[in-house]
């Protein structure tokens, strides 16, 4: 074993308070060090080739860099030791700056101390075993769970790239919350017409396939080779056949209220939940239709010209390998009922922002007429209350649902253009209209519009007289207020999906404790999580417009076409492995592992001439932390880079 | 060269006077190693008796290398990782936590000073906590006096 | 000189007192529900004179536990080996049982034959043995049937029966009498005739008897199955092998650029684990097999005595109750006379 | 069933009625109210606005001297001391710093082990509504009331633990068992004016009158109520709302004791239905109750 | 009572639904008790059950992995049963457990110290603490009939002794440590009887890295110890034969018992419960004590 030492003057940064002439002399008497010199800057070109040289000359097969902290250049002396035909991981860092020149000012003790930093990283390099970079196989394919905008949106960039990139949608067609929108704000858009063509180029697209009505039900594997178990469930029809001609819906003889329209329309047994719908295929609700219920009808069977309705049609369990997930799961709304104040949801007129844009859409169960759902008269005063849920610690959000302020905005402006004289009233703590063109459209709804913004809190909502009389107050002029209102709209919160938590323990990504998905860094990488490979955008990571949405979903589909374009994934071979003889199949790592990076694996054991399990370590999932070894009381797993025997020995040369 | 006979530069003063005490320190890279390199780069002062080992997590470390650390005379061992919930792995500091409580209970009872095992949690950020628990862990030590225990390698 | 000295304990305590200055006194020591244990004694009168037995023999001041045999350094880029210095202090050990000096001469023809270990002889040299002869064996020594006695004097310098009125000390060896020319005086009549009666007395003491089988036949049942049944039980520790007086295999490791000797036990698992992971004892039956053979077969071949003194202490002290004694009477196909 | 019974200042007073009825009714369901002895004032609203303190060492030493009674359950049917009691048992037991001071006041160790239970909860939750209705002997059918629970019975919530605080509505089930029929109407909590009745009598008249014309509008006869004040506010001070808003309210304010008495066919005189301003007696012959 | 367990373990052999028995038979020197391993089915009457059983005979187990076996198994053997099957090292359908109820095993050493004339019975000592006399897991349970000497049931706090040494100051403790750890003589017996440390190669014979000195020095002694106590805690269920075959004496209970009353306190976790349980390292409760930490 031949050890080069490298000791960096880094200018005078450690040359100020460290003899680093008397530390490489030093460094050259221990043993097994076959060459030590030192250089004004270690990391530079100059340096580097310093190193490159010293180890053709001297045969080195060992470098000790003694200069700054690993987490600044330790990639570049990996490389550096590469180049000059050293195995990268057969070299390591004595941090002589920051933890001895910087902090020590005494130059006898701080160059007594990088000495001793010195002999620590020699007797660490003196265990270190030559690794390979791990490379992962990845299954050039994309799950994309979620099918609103942001699934759609990631769909159509991953397939724009020529990869193909699998949707899976838990209702019967893609579109998500959006579909349901009437406009959207600042632009005034229809919703519909911005989100239909983004619909149909997916459903068009070759490199997408869609799995609607469809549930996930379990995740294994890691990044580059995911398996995904997806219950199709049964839809009573048959795609394929299935032209969409509407004959089936047209003819069902049931009404049950239509969840699309937030039970103020009613629909079919056999349907599709909104006209633009994608796949333009109906879905039979087996628990309202009379044929699954009373065995009886089944005229839509009869009618069918294609014979697309199949009633003993079964769920369908499929298995599909990814090699990214982007998950676009979205939100759902703030549940309301639980303010007494507002009535405890016992209100038919006290209606949340989803149920205003279901009226306000022409294709809507109200054609577009804002109503009120008591007794279908058009309504003229409508108060909106804003920060329903959010922002209250007691029984609501801690945190501000972002877009609220934006879309009551454009409601008042959509009521005043359905019912020029009916008449806005917004009670709100703070109007937040930051993005581009958004304090405008506030501004433009307020003055042209005359909308009343009240800034107060509503206190109490109670009918009297087939009214809704809201009392609140105007904190502004300090007036105490009362509106007999037609209609009440809350502007509730955006909050997790219920089951969020479920998938979030399917895919091991941590979610905080509102159940959002947590990202890798705030600021860094909002749209990647800590398990590799899965990746989040739009409103299951924080509540979002459809602009952020977008971009986090574009942001998300880059970051996984970046996996595929790669056909294997270079990984640091940092991980867990295990001694097969030393094993007992105890399987307290697995208990420990919090990446379920270990699995059972059956050996044919020399000694007791028979089978037994042991551990075995995934290298694609292991992501180094090295928690399994101190579990491991046998020590039969250990963890390359940082492993036992380079730990002990630097304890012993302390 | 072990511990017992240090380096030659490191003298073994046999009363407490003029004796260094010797503490290791086994970081956990993602945040106290960070916060120990924040101390560096904000160029914060503190005593030089702690060696660094670096470790991915405080998860990683093993009872017996404190066990180790101890046995082979270093006067005073700290294991330092992230803050519950901040571990890059998620859970790693959690088990650390756990496993340790028991190791210090256990040493305390036969009779090694607790003071020369301790634990802390640094994150990137606390460069100036990383400085002053190195200084309050020299003071604490020296108070302990050498690690006498097994120094005389009977 | 007279060969019988007898005196009193008084006599003896102030001797080694005295002699204390020059000699480091090593003898038996009872530890309260713990046993009884041979250290350095600092004030004489803790040495134990009664009829228990020391659960570790004095083998270990032989062969030591665990000593480190030389050191590395590291000098002018080149490694150096440095022995270790041998102790040179001189010891008396007193109140020895005869069975455990009986063991010393079986490790003598080990360690001090063609083979020379150095650390063991210089043990040997500057260390004076004071045997006590056993006034009441255990119910499981079985010396008699190894050759020896409860009076046995092989190996040891003096030895000392404990009579009830005192103590008469038999002179063996001109270091034996060096020590004890300035102690007590001469037998009379009357007590050499009660020492006679007295040896008489004890040669007949121990009950367990053991006709020790002949190589021979032992060889003829080295694949018989009875090494497996007996063998079950055990539960591979080191207590028959550390604290049998004649057991002196060991392991060499190095540990700290040190290398350390230290007692190795045939029953460990992976005694004969070779570096290739072959191991060619790899079950209990053949571990345990290797104890008897090597006792009572292969160290009869080598050196003409069987390798076991009969003290019981692997009987005794076993967590499992395995009986060597038992187990070697009743080997199959041993012809009874 | 024994309580230690607090009546309150209003009690033995202005809410004489209040007292008659309330022993009446617990007299024939058997149900023991041992008045406590010495009971001194319960702080009441008054109280807690000048000095906190006060404020709990007064209902302490109340619930100390029930506890010396052995028993320890207090039973009360003012709202106010209802309140007090309950907040001075939820600092006692919760904030030691508070409990150390009065403590210290009182000279003797209380941490709120003695509990508080308005006579509407005995009624409901002890007595249990099936064993009333049972008990009932005339049901005053086709009468229509509006059950009013002002504010300090049910707020704050965490504390009072008595009914829903938004939407309570125990007086209600209790209303029906009696064969009454209680209106559906939002004043449930609405503030009648309370102490302001002396200080600025004419806030109390617009918020009585809003909530007498509330119930009127909702087509209640009569308004029951389960406290003095509130009691008073919209009894004593209808006249002068009438003459002010030029209205001509006749609405008798019951107490839902009285009303329970009336049910289990006690004499309207002992319920003390004599005692109101707004004369509820010609109410009750027209409902055919006498 | 030892003839209803040799009728079972006769026809459990007979029948075949097990290879071996695992029981007890009287020593060679008559008096004591030694294990005893048996398969066929006329040996069984040579089986015994007294207060002389001490022995964990699941310790045997680890020697027959993959056959069936029967095993005698008093209330503590059968709860280190349940940590193997914990830890997977044993399949319940290969066990067929012949439950014993145990009123008290004797403690020899502490026999041979008593004389006679006291009442004392020589009970161990950790048969005094002993919670429930029946094995919480077995196949068949063979009930005691008649009354046997019962172990007085003395302490109520099982940590007492514990408690008391904690109390002492840390000299004073070091000294007790230190001339306890000084007379181990590494013959490791106390690894090699427990029926949990069954592992291939075990940390203290491994040297690449040597994890603790082969020497016989208190430093070497101090650490084989103390890894010993953390590799068992949450695992241990006291069943006291680490310190019964210690052949110098260490008190090797007290040090479990440290761990054991620490683990119970302080995350409430008790050893050999269920075979369900997880490993009380390999998980964590979200506030788990960290006041010791900075």
């Amino acid at each position: 074993m031949k050890i080069g030492v490298f000791v960096c003057h880094c200018g005078t940064n450690i040359a100020a308070t460290v003899d680093v002439e008397r530390v490489s002399q030093e460094a050259a008497k221990e043993p097994r060090v076959k060459f030590s010199t030192t250089y004004r800057y270690m990391c530079s070109d100059p340096g580097q080739n310093l190193i490159k040289e010293a180890v053709k000359k001297h045969h080195l097969d060992r470098i000790v860099i003694a200069s700054c902290s690993p987490s600044l250049h330790e990639k570049t002396f990996r490389k550096c030791a590469e180049k000059a035909g050293v195995n990268p991981y057969l070299m390591e860092m004595a941090n002589i700056r920051e933890h001895c020149s910087w902090v020590h000012q005494d130059r006898v003790e701080a160059t007594a101390k990088a000495i001793e930093l010195i002999r620590l990283a020699l007797a660490k390099v003196s265990r270190n075993k030559p690794l390979e970079y791990l490379y992962i196989p990845i299954e050039k394919k994309v799950l994309i769970i979620g099918g609103g905008i942001a699934g759609i949106q990631s769909a159509i960039d991953i397939a724009f790239a020529n990869y193909p990139a699998v949707i899976l949608e838990r209702e019967p067609s893609i579109g998500g919350r959006m579909a349901r929108f009437d406009k959207t704000f600042p632009t005034l858009d229809c919703a519909a017409c911005i989100l239909t063509p983004k619909m149909v180029t997916v459903s068009q697209s070759k490199h997408v396939t869609m799995h609607t009505y469809s549930e996930i039900e379990g995740v294994k594997g890691h990044v580059g080779d995911f398996t995904v178990t997806i219950r199709k469930k049964a839809r009573s029809v048959d795609i394929n056949k299935c032209t969409g001609c509407g004959a089936c819906y047209n003819k069902c003889p049931v009404r049950v209220p239509s969840e699309f329209d937030m039970g103020l329309g009613k629909r079919t047994a056999i349907y599709i939940p909104f006209p633009q719908a994608v796949p333009n295929v109906p879905v039979i609700d087996r628990q309202n239709c009379l044929w699954f219920t009373k065995q009886k009808c089944g005229i839509c069977k009869k009618i069918c010209p294609f014979e697309a309705i199949d009633y003993d049609m079964q769920d369908e369990i499929i298995e599909e390998k990814f090699g990214a997930i982007i998950v676009a799961s979205g939100f759902t709304q703030f549940n309301h009922a639980v303010y007494g104040e507002y009535g405890y949801g016992k209100y038919k007129d006290a209606i949340t922002g989803l149920h205003f844009e279901r009226m306000a859409n022409s294709s809507g169960p109200t054609g577009g007429k804002i109503i009120r759902p008591s007794d279908g008269k058009e309504a003229r005063d409508v108060v909106f209350i804003q920060c329903v849920g959010s922002r209250d610690e007691q029984k609501g959000l801690s945190y501000c649902s972002r877009l609220c302020c934006m879309y009551t905005a454009k409601h008042a402006l959509l009521l005043k253009e359905h019912n020029k004289d009916a008449q806005a009233y917004v009670f709100y703590i703070d109007i937040r209209a930051a993005g581009k063109n958004y304090e405008e459209f506030v501004k433009k709804v307020q003055d042209e519009y005359g909308a009343v913004y009240l800034r107060g809190r509503v206190s109490r909502i109670f009918e009297k007289s087939g009214k809704l009389i809201v009392r609140g107050a105007d904190t502004l002029s300090g007036a105490q207020i009362e509106i007999k209102a037609d209609l009440v709209v809350l502007a509730t919160g955006l909050v997790a999906q219920p089951d969020a938590p479920g998938l979030a323990r399917m895919l091991h990504i941590p979610y905080d404790r509102n159940n959002l998905f947590t990202e890798a860094h705030p600021k860094l990488a909002p749209v990647e999580t800590i398990t590799s490979g899965v990746f989040l955008t739009g409103a299951c990571q924080s509540p979002k417009d459809i602009p952020d949405t977008v971009a986090t979903a574009s942001a998300a589909s880059v970051k996984a076409l970046g996996l595929m374009v790669q056909d294997r994934l270079q990984r640091e071979p940092l991980v867990a492995k295990v001694d097969a003889k030393t094993c007992s199949g105890c399987f307290a790592c697995i208990q420990a592992c919090s990446f379920t990076a270990i699995e059972e694996e059956e050996i044919e054991d020399k000694r007791l001439k028979k089978k037994r399990l042991i551990a075995k370590v995934l290298e694609g999932v292991c992501t180094g932390c090295g928690n399994c070894t101190a579990v491991c009381r046998m020590s039969a797993i250990d963890l390359e880079g940082f492993s036992n025997r380079q730990i002990m020995e630097e304890i012993e040369a302390l | 060269m072990t511990a017992t006979e240090g380096s030659p530069e490191r003298k073994r003063g046999k009363d407490k006077k003029d004796w260094e005490p010797r503490i290791v320190g086994f970081l956990c890279k993602w945040c106290s190693y960070a916060g120990a390199d924040l101390a560096g780069t904000s160029r914060l002062q503190y005593p030089p008796n702690i060696r660094i080992v670096r470790v991915p997590c405080s998860g990683r470390v093993n009872p017996l290398f404190v066990l180790k650390c101890l046995v082979n005379g270093i006067d005073g061992v700290l294991v330092s990782g992230c803050h519950i919930g901040d571990c890059h792995y998620s859970e790693g500091n959690f088990y650390a936590r756990r496993r340790f409580v028991i190791l210090k209970r256990l040493l305390e009872y036969l009779g090694i000073d607790p003071r020369r095992f301790q634990m802390s949690w640094i994150s990137a950020s606390e460069g100036d906590k990383w400085a002053r628990v190195v200084k309050e862990l020299v003071e604490e030590i020296k108070q302990a006096g050498p690690n006498t225990e097994f120094r005389k390698g009977i | 000189m007279p060969s019988e000295k007898f005196f009193v304990k008084e006599d003896l305590y102030n001797k080694l007192e005295e002699l204390s200055k020059e000699f480091e006194i090593i003898g038996p020591r009872e530890l309260p529900n713990k046993g009884i244990f041979y250290q350095s004694l600092k004030n004489t009168r803790d040495l134990y004179l009664g009829e228990g037995f020391a659960i570790e023999p004095i083998k270990r001041f032989f062969l030591k536990p665990s000593e480190w045999i030389f050191d590395e350094r590291f000098r002018e880029n080149k490694n150096i080996l440095e022995g270790i210095p041998l102790p040179a202090d001189k010891r008396i050990i007193i109140s020895v049982r005869p069975c455990e000096t009986r063991g010393l001469t079986l490790l003598d023809k080990v360690f001090d034959s063609d083979y020379k270990d150095n650390f063991y002889i210089n043990n040997r040299k500057r260390t004076i043995i004071i045997g006590l002869a056993c006034n009441k064996p255990a119910k499981n020594c079985f010396c008699t049937s190894m050759g020896g006695s409860p009076i046995e004097s092989r190996g040891m310098d003096v030895l000392i029966f404990d009579m009830d009125r005192g103590l008469i000390a038999e002179i063996l060896t001109d270091r034996g009498r060096e020590l004890f020319a300035s102690i007590g005086e001469g037998l009379n009549e009357g007590q050499r005739r009660l020492l006679k009666e007295d040896k008489e007395k004890k040669k007949d003491l121990v009950e367990k008897k053991l006709s020790p089988p002949e190589g021979k036949e032992l060889d003829k049942i080295f694949e018989s199955d009875y090494w497996e049944d007996v063998s079950r039980p055990c539960i591979g520790c080191g207590i028959c092998t550390y604290l049998c007086p004649t057991c002196h295999c060991f392991d060499l490791v190095d540990e700290r650029r040190k290398r350390l000797r230290c007692y190795d036990s045939c029953s460990f698992p992976d005694f004969t684990l070779e570096a290739s992971g072959v191991n060619p004892r790899p079950t209990k039956k053949e571990r345990y097999r290797q104890r008897v053979f090597h006792k009572f077969d292969y160290f009869k071949k080598n050196f003409g005595e069987n390798l076991c003194v009969g003290c019981g202490r692997c009987i005794r002290h076993c967590p499992v109750k395995i009986d060597i004694a038992d187990i070697v009477d009743k080997v199959p196909g041993l012809k009874k006379e | 069933m024994r309580y230690a019974y607090f009546p309150g200042c209003s009690l033995h007073s202005t809410a004489k009625e209040y007292d008659l009825s309330t022993k009446a009714v617990a007299g024939t369901l058997g149900i023991e109210l041992i008045e406590i002895p010495e009971w001194i004032c319960c702080g009441a609203t008054p109280a807690h606005i000048t000095m906190h303190l006060l404020s709990l060492a007064l209902p302490v030493k109340n619930l100390l001297l029930a506890k010396k009674m052995d028993s320890y359950e207090v039973a009360t049917c003012c709202a106010a001391c209802f309140n007090r009691l309950k907040v001075a048992n939820h600092f006692m037991e919760n904030d030691s710093v508070h409990r150390d001071k009065v403590n210290e006041i009182i000279g003797e160790q209380y941490s709120g082990e003695v509990k508080v239970r308005h006579f509407l909860d005995i009624l409901i939750n002890v007595f249990w509504l099936k064993n009333l209705s049972e008990r009932i002997i005339k049901r005053l059918d086709n009468l229509k009331v509006a059950c009013y629970y002002g504010c300090l019975l049910t707020r704050p919530g965490e504390v009072t633990q008595f009914d829903d605080v938004e939407e309570p509505h125990l007086m209600d089930d209790l209303m029906k068992i009696l064969g009454v029929e209680p209106v559906d109407w939002p004043y449930k909590t609405e503030c009648c004016g309370a102490s302001f009745s002396l200080t600025k009598t004419d806030i109390v008249l617009k918020l009585s009158g809003d909530i007498l014309q509330m119930a009127y509008d909702e087509g209640a006869q009569a308004i029951v109520v389960a406290c003095p004040l509130c009691q008073s506010n919209l009894d004593l001070r209808q006249a002068m709302i009438n003459k002010k808003f030029k209205k001509n309210f006749d609405m008798p304010i019951l107490y839902f004791t009285q009303l329970v008495g009336l049910a289990l066919g006690i004499d309207p005189l002992k319920l003390g239905l004599n005692k109101h301003i707004v004369n509820p007696l010609k109410l009750i012959k027209s409902v055919g109750v006498l | 009572m030892i003839d209803r367990i040799k009728k079972k373990a006769e026809e459990l052999l007979r029948t075949k639904q097990v290879d071996l028995i695992i029981g007890y038979k009287r020593a060679p020197d008559g008096v004591s008790v030694a294990p005893v391993f048996i398969d066929k089915a006329e040996e069984t009457k040579e089986l015994i059950w007294d207060t002389y059983c001490v022995y964990n005979l699941s310790n045997y187990l680890k020697d027959f992995r993959g056959r069936k076996i029967g095993i005698i198994a008093k209330a503590c053997d059968a709860r280190s049963i349940i940590v193997l099957l914990q830890e997977n090292q044993l399949k319940r359908k290969d066990i067929f457990i012949i439950g014993v109820e145990c009123s008290g095993i004797v403690d020899e050493k502490k026999l041979l110290s008593i004389s006679p004339q006291t009442s004392e019975l020589g009970f161990d000592e950790r048969c005094r603490s002993c919670k429930p006399s029946k094995p919480p897991i077995y196949d068949v349970l063979i009930v005691q009939e008649g009354q046997r000497p019962q172990a007085p049931r003395l302490e109520k706090d099982p940590y007492g002794s514990v408690r008391k040494s904690e109390a002492k100051s840390i000299s004073e403790k070091f000294k007790l440590w230190q001339e306890e750890f000084s007379r181990c003589i590494r013959c490791y017996a106390c690894r090699q009887i427990c029926p949990l440390c069954y592992c291939p190669r075990c940390v203290a014979d491994q040297t690449q890295p040597s994890w603790l000195s082969r020497a016989h020095s208190f430093r070497g002694n101090f650490t084989w110890n103390v890894t010993r106590a953390m590799h068992l805690a949450g695992r241990c269920i006291d069943c006291g034969e680490c310190e019964r075959a210690c052949p110098v004496g260490i008190p090797l209970r007290d040090i479990n018992k440290k761990i054991e009353k620490d683990v119970k306190e302080l995350f409430n976790y008790e050893a050999g419960l269920s075979a369900e349980q997880k490993a009380l390292l390999s998980c964590f409760d979200k506030n788990d004590p960290e006041d010791f930490i900075r």
